[in-house]
């Protein structure tokens, strides 16, 4: 099960879906909003994802656990628009007969979604935003005298 | 020929909408892309910054041809989670 | 939090016990009771701890996550008695600001818990019953004309 | 001097009780101890087993003095989880 939502996340019910009699280990993810990011408050966190390919991607994932982890119960669920602080903006539920690679393969597939599914996260502070991990295209654009375009 | 052209987050954000209609010639590369989209949104990215094109959903390489239809996006480093 | 219980674990509110705003990451391990075990079918599963040293070992495993990943919020709970197949028999939820030290104390706290946690788990099979990991000692004792005492 | 000997699971279940009263010198080790319960419980386990024994709710070894007073309890095999 994969799932890009605009509804809070039940961690519980994702987790469901890859409980098995024949898993003895089941491995859930999840990924919180938090209050502070390099040392500033965040007030606020704003999630956008190019949906079609953020699917293909997530699904992308599944099948590469599946391959290299032998893991057949996966669940994905990816949060998107305005998310609170302390709120759950990712579930990862990886299950299986042996808890090893239940831990590598949910590991591996948060680590993965982070580098390659068009997701992305804007942190508001006081008196201002950034989109995370655009810091050289920020840097740059200040360096070069151009402003963002949300200020 | 046209190619629409989307645009996500900080991206969005710099080019003040999330989609453009850009003109390139017949034949064009998503690099060849990428400097037409430069030119009509200079403040997208500084020139030292490379801009990641996704073309039909999947991340493309600067010499892949493009065709009319495509599904094209310009993709800011990714960051979910 | 540390809990030896003979009630059904309850997950959510075990992992709500680690969530904080400070932390990004939240992994939570479930083991539940399979319905094979070496080829043969579990029809029935009973956990025995030797409660008093079993607290002093989790609170030692907590204490050494703290040293070796800096992790602050752990939560390990242990379901006792008859757990029909299926259920779950162990709750670990491990909180960090980031990924990487939760899923590594996570899944290290479950690997110290099976070597040194006294805790037992007896498999009741169709026309047998056996104590798991006591394979040595079943072995030497068929080997040797001894009969386990419970037949 | 008598110690209280605690048993669980497989032992308990071979000793056919949770707990034994069991008589040994002053100043036996540990190893004088798991003698003495082989001695009066021969099923618990085959000689070439060794038996892990916890002390004050501590994995003891071999060679620990026991005291009048200790908690004692043979450790099998541990599967939780």
């Amino acid at each position: 099960m994969i799932e890009i939502t605009h509804q809070p996340l039940n961690p519980e019910e994702i987790t469901d879906r890859v409980r098995r009699d024949a898993n003895g280990a089941v491995v859930t993810f999840l990924g919180t909003t938090r209050d502070f990011s390099e040392g500033k408050r965040v007030i606020h966190l704003e999630y956008e994802a190019y949906e079609d390919m953020a699917y293909k991607k997530l699904e992308e994932i599944r099948q590469e656990l599946r391959v290299e982890f032998g893991v057949e119960d996966v669940a994905i669920a990816h949060r998107i628009g305005p998310v609170d602080i302390g709120h759950i903006s990712l579930v990862v539920a990886v299950a299986s007969p042996h808890r090893k690679e239940a831990f590598l393969a949910c590991h591996e597939a948060v680590n993965r979604l982070k580098q390659i599914v068009p997701i992305w996260k804007k942190e508001v502070f006081e008196g201002g935003a950034h989109w995370v991990a655009c810091e050289d295209h920020e840097f740059a654009a200040r360096e070069s005298g151009l402003q963002p375009a949300d200020g | 020929m046209q190619l629409s052209v989307r645009f996500f987050a900080l991206y969005r954000e710099r080019a003040g909408c999330g989609l453009a209609s850009v003109e390139v010639s017949d034949g064009a590369t998503v690099a060849d892309l990428v400097g037409a989209v430069r030119q009509r949104f200079p403040r997208l990215a500084p020139p030292e910054v490379q801009i990641v094109v996704a073309v039909n959903q999947e991340y493309a390489e600067p010499d892949t041809v493009l065709r009319e239809g495509d599904e094209i996006c310009l993709i800011p480093p990714v960051s979910g989670g």
